[in-house]
């Protein structure tokens, strides 16, 4: 399936299957998340993080329903290109209004990059300077959750984890987003 | 367009929502409708290891016809199973069961009070797939 | 209409026909018909004499096929006799890829036959089946068996043509 | 209940950042906040960009649902678990007013009556934050310090259906959050709650009862008087 089907296809359901709402609230929302947590684990970014990325992980795991009811695709992606160009091009663009850069993929099409030039949820948001947050909070890793949680869902087994974020000064915000296995469907017992 | 009744099924089978909307099917026990569920899911998987077309990834049962009903089945690729039973020569069926899927992606995933593969209680859901399905009859 | 396979069920839930067209040919070469009945429910699936030929299209023998079918149509047919009653019977279901017709008569014979999904319901050419065919040249045969276990007697020549020349009228 | 001013308490222990690594710029001397070379920073970017940007109904819906699970399960019981969405909706409503009264410039005005900050939250903050007026603005008529600002359907509880146990939780807390965030930002303490009042056609209709503060009720009296 052709990337500018899927771009033409996420561009659709945006505009006409999608009820919108004002972008500051969801990332004044998200950043109460973060503060809340950031709070409850007393500055253990590394806590935070991993807490961020199971939250999105339960998200993901019901997302997806939405995702496959408004997009209504019918078929499985036809490989892991197809994936990243599903995930990009008509997920992110359906939920957060925006299109990923793909990049680096990795030779054996099992490892690609998505780079986030435009972060919703991080727009306004600035690290606390306590010389720890920059070097190990991942402000946006909810994100991370939601693609593990969508994917699994449909039997698709992978780590996605960020590399860099504006946030902590990088230039660029990515997230690396590796393939481990295809999960094949349980059988019913055979009882005929 | 007549609905008699709206069945889901959860990933392995399980019956996590039942409900009928006009008279057409037999007065059913809860539990029957379980077996039901359970049969079907087996018979669903077996429908399309028969397929005597070599296509890979042949989908399972879709539309099950008898004298007094026709069920469309549509199984999600995350695997729920909706089943929607109606008076035979049904014409828009495909129509009905994507909407109820979308009213179930809306008000069953979205509530943060329902968890996944349990059954179904959440009164947004009857009310809305209720409000769809009624005044079609 | 293309029409893929034909089986036969008795009431002892034994397959006593199967009956295959290769899916390519648009005209139905008439397939191996298995010279050796294969029962349904035998646990053992019975290996035909002839070369066990996979049928076009999947690995299953033709054994496991029949069993597997039969154990669709009977949940199927139990299914519905539950949702509606005793006086509703099971017609047909439809996947993506192939449609399954169903016909039974008063006396527990099914007739089953899968085609691709365009075809109209076949419970009327079934019937004929059963009618014009099945019991003219199998039931009235005198030299056939009155049961037919194991599908002994239900082959024999005159049904054979008979079904190649139904099918080809409805192809 | 601490309203802690900003979430992001920057610690007073001397920071030991590690040295930054040269691509990295500071602002100042005082902060070790690093910033690329290239990219620009908050600071640089204007702060309407995202007046008018929207984002997908279904993506706030499942943060928020996801919001109330984990709270759900630090608490006990309904009033605990709404109080913790009130100071959720408390840190939003802190910056959207901040937001609100930047954006509007020379044209903002400092409301000093009640009905005054009653009408800018249910008109002006309501549409800025849910895209539509508040429905009804009423005043309680048995007690002075009551009045009542009312939503038919809000977007926090579209897809919320409460379990019967749970029957007394209104999810609109947050609103009621943000609400009181307002009113403390303009100097109207107040305690903000929601509960659920569906009429028939509005089985999700959701009023947010604020009750001020009595201070506030003295500055109305001596104002009305002069």
């Amino acid at each position: 399936m052709a990337s500018t089907t899927r771009a033409r296809l996420g561009e659709e359901v945006w505009k006409s299957r999608t009820d919108k709402i004002n972008a500051e609230l969801v990332t004044l929302t998200y950043g109460s998340v973060v503060a809340q947590l950031c709070k409850d684990l007393d500055g253990d970014y590394a806590e935070v993080n991993k807490q961020l990325d199971k939250m999105g992980y339960n998200i993901g795991l019901r997302l997806i329903e939405d995702f496959l009811a408004k997009s209504n695709m019918q078929q499985k992606c036809a490989n892991f290109r197809d994936t990243a160009d599903v995930i990009s091009k008509v997920g992110f663009k359906m939920f957060l209004n925006i299109i990923p850069t793909i990049a680096n993929w990795s030779s054996d099409n099992k490892q690609f990059s998505l780079l986030l030039d435009e972060n919703p949820l991080a727009d306004f948001v600035e690290l606390p300077d306590d010389g720890k947050a920059q070097g190990e909070l991942w402000y946006s890793n909810m994100l991370c959750g939601v693609i593990r949680g969508a994917l699994e869902m449909v039997q698709m087994q992978v780590d996605v984890h960020f590399v860099s974020d504006i946030l902590r000064g990088h230039d660029t915000t990515e997230m690396r987003i590796t393939l481990i296995r295809y999960i094949d469907d349980e059988m019913p017992q055979d009882d005929e | 367009m007549v609905v008699y009744a709206v069945l889901i099924l959860n990933k392995a089978g399980g019956l996590i929502y039942q409900r009928d909307f006009n008279p057409g099917l037999q007065k059913i026990s809860a539990n029957d409708y379980l077996i039901i569920a359970g049969t079907f899911h087996g018979v669903h998987a077996i429908t399309s290891q028969i397929s005597p077309t070599n296509d890979t990834g042949s989908s399972g049962l879709e539309v099950l016809e008898s004298e007094h009903f026709v069920m469309r089945c549509f199984q999600t690729l995350t695997g729920i199973k909706f089943l929607i039973f109606a008076e035979p020569r049904q014409p828009n069926l495909d129509v009905v069961v994507r909407r109820v899927y979308e009213l179930y992606a809306d008000y069953v995933m979205k509530n943060p009070f329902y968890q996944i593969e349990m059954p179904i209680r959440s009164e947004g859901f009857d009310r809305h797939l209720a409000a769809y399905i009624k005044p079609q009859a | 209409m293309v029409v893929y396979s034909f089986f036969i069920f008795d009431r002892h839930c034994e397959c006593i026909y199967i009956r295959q067209w290769l899916e390519s040919t648009s005209t139905p070469a008439p397939a191996q018909p298995l010279s050796r009945p294969v029962t349904a429910s035998s646990a053992t699936t019975t290996a035909t004499s002839t070369a066990e030929k996979p049928t076009s299209g999947n690995k299953l023998s033709m054994a496991e096929q029949a069993k597997l079918v039969f154990g669709v149509i009977f949940s199927l047919r139990n299914m519905v006799k539950k949702l509606c009653g005793p006086d509703d019977s099971f017609l047909c279901f439809r996947t993506g890829h192939y449609k399954l017709h169903y016909y039974e008569t008063i006396t527990s014979l099914r007739f089953v036959m899968l085609t691709d999904i365009r075809t109209e319901n076949l419970k009327l050419s079934l019937h004929q089946i059963y009618v014009n065919l099945y019991v003219e040249y199998v039931v009235k045969n005198p030299l056939s068996p009155v049961e037919h276990a194991g599908g002994e007697g239900v082959n024999n020549e005159m049904f054979e043509l008979g079904i190649d020349g139904f099918v080809r009228t409805i192809q | 209940m601490n309203r802690d001013p900003s979430p992001f308490r920057p610690t007073s222990t001397a920071s030991t950042a590690t040295s930054p690594t040269p691509k990295y710029a500071n602002l100042t001397a005082s902060t070790n906040i690093r910033y690329s070379l290239t990219r620009k920073s908050i600071y640089d970017r204007h702060l309407n960009r995202t007046k008018t940007s929207e984002l997908s109904k279904s993506a706030f819906a499942f943060l928020f649902g996801e919001m109330v699970q984990y709270a759900q399960k630090k608490v006990y019981g309904v009033q605990d678990l709404e109080k913790k969405l009130n100071l959720h909706g408390y840190a939003v409503g802190q910056r959207f007013l901040e937001l609100l009264l930047w954006r509007d410039g020379r044209t903002a005005k400092r409301e000093t009556r009640i009905l005054g900050i009653l009408q800018f939250i249910s008109h002006q903050m309501y549409r800025a934050i849910f895209q539509k007026q508040a429905d009804t603005l009423e005043k309680v008529r048995e007690n002075e310090d009551e009045y009542m600002i009312s939503d038919n359907d809000p977007i926090v509880n579209t897809y919320i259906s409460v379990p019967k146990e749970m029957s007394q939780l209104n999810c609109g807390a947050f609103i009621a959050g943000i609400i009181e965030a307002v009113l403390d930002g303009h100097c109207f303490p107040a305690k903000v709650t929601a509960h659920t009042a569906p009429n028939d056609m509005w089985p999700g209709r959701t009023v947010f009862l604020i009750k001020f503060e009595p201070e506030v009720l003295e500055r109305e009296a001596l104002r009305v008087g002069s």
